[in-house]
């Protein structure tokens, strides 16, 4: 069964918790974004989002494997939605079992926070007035990955 | 098939790429995918270039990683001519 | 709906989270306690739970409504389970929906914290050599709540 | 019907009252209710009277709360003769 998954199709909290069950397991944390009705003021009618498939999927397989050694959890399991996600639905789903709560639940945060900053999926913002595409402006792990062009003269001449 | 000699040898002569846009450079730009004429078969090339043909992306590209056959590549990567090149302007999933 | 409850019956996670359900939330954490196999180094058949109900009720009452204030979390639904939990099954599972995931895994951790130091139940360990009530040693909260008996002399005499 | 007058007076004069056990007091007792007599209506005299009475029990009393209907209680409260009273031990739900 596949531990980090990208779908169109709602997604099935109950399937990810039975992925992480573990006897061995005494705290399980599932953490799941929902689309609001309302972000920054702006009415949403619903989100869509969009991914670059491959990359999205290895740097989830990355993460899922960095928070198992990092966090000695027992079992993890993660889902990003793609394509039309409506106000009150889940576009992301994290579930992680441990043996004892403190793991759970940092191994669950650890993971939302690098998913939102290393996995490449953007969401579009759809309201009646319009929709837009959202880029936030200080997207920490990005920073570190970009470049302005510098070409050089010799360059320019080439 | 291509070798990673093929990859040093183009490296260094001029020649085109494809390149996949995603999210709001793919708006602004109005294709999801385009080649490029690059001088040089690097990553800060395909950017140089980019920014070129389509200078209403310069901004939003100025904030974009580049991930090259589907890992993040700096930007004195060496590309090969059928590389799979992608602009990834900053994120916003979850 | 009730939103704080103790169950005879194995307790319904998908309830629970459609409890905390909200157009509002954009951040859900569900965290539950599964009896374990093993603990401290001894096998567990099954757990079972006891608790002063009344008194169970109103704690997890005062918690939750002290979480919705303290964390301006959305919603928040808990329920512990009573009497025979068998291994992999779920002892207590925690329920809060927040505008932003920080209030939402804080409060569910907060609440746990707070659940396994207020509220009166009691777990008794159960394998094919025995069984035994549950009662740590640094019992936080009851600490401060605990007494001698200190007679004095004139009591002796009354 | 017991009012705040009742309680207050039955505070200075003994009798009995009902106390809960649970978990480890309650097998250590061996009931999970008794009467015991008290020579004040406290918290603190309830806990001497148990003690007393149920000497195993004396140990994990002492890491024990009361509760006195259906709030943990302090050790100088004051008790009505039907006032629920309950043992509580260390817990260990979650």
């Amino acid at each position: 069964m596949l531990q980090v998954d990208l779908t169109n199709d709602p997604i099935d909290v109950s399937l990810l918790l039975s992925r992480v069950a573990s006897g061995l397991a005494g705290a399980n944390v599932l953490f799941t974004g929902t689309t609001r009705q309302e972000t920054d003021g702006l009415t949403t009618d619903w989100l869509e989002y969009d991914a670059y498939e491959p990359l999205a999927r290895s740097e989830l397989t990355r993460l899922h494997e960095q928070a198992v050694v990092r966090f000695q959890i027992v079992k993890c399991s993660i889902v990003h939605r793609l394509g039309k996600v409506s106000v009150g639905e889940v576009s992301v789903a994290v579930a992680v079992s441990a043996i004892h709560r403190a793991e759970a639940f940092a191994s669950a945060s650890w993971l939302m926070e690098r998913i939102k900053a290393d996995v490449p999926v953007w969401k579009r913002q759809v309201n009646e007035s319009g929709s837009f595409w959202v880029h936030p402006e200080n997207s920490e792990t990005l920073t570190r990955k970009t470049g302005q062009c510098s070409r050089e003269p010799f360059d320019e001449l080439s | 098939m291509v070798t990673s000699d093929d990859c040093l040898k183009s490296g260094s002569t001029s020649g085109e790429v494809s390149v996949k846009l995603f999210a709001g450079v793919a708006e602004l730009a109005g294709v999801k995918e385009l080649r490029v004429s690059v001088n040089r078969f690097t990553v800060a090339e395909v950017r140089c270039a980019l920014g070129t043909h389509l200078p209403q992306v310069a901004m939003l590209l100025s904030r974009s990683a580049i991930a090259v056959d589907g890992r993040y590549a700096t930007e004195d990567e060496v590309l090969c001519s059928d590389s799979e090149i992608a602009v990834i302007p900053p994120v916003s999933g979850g």
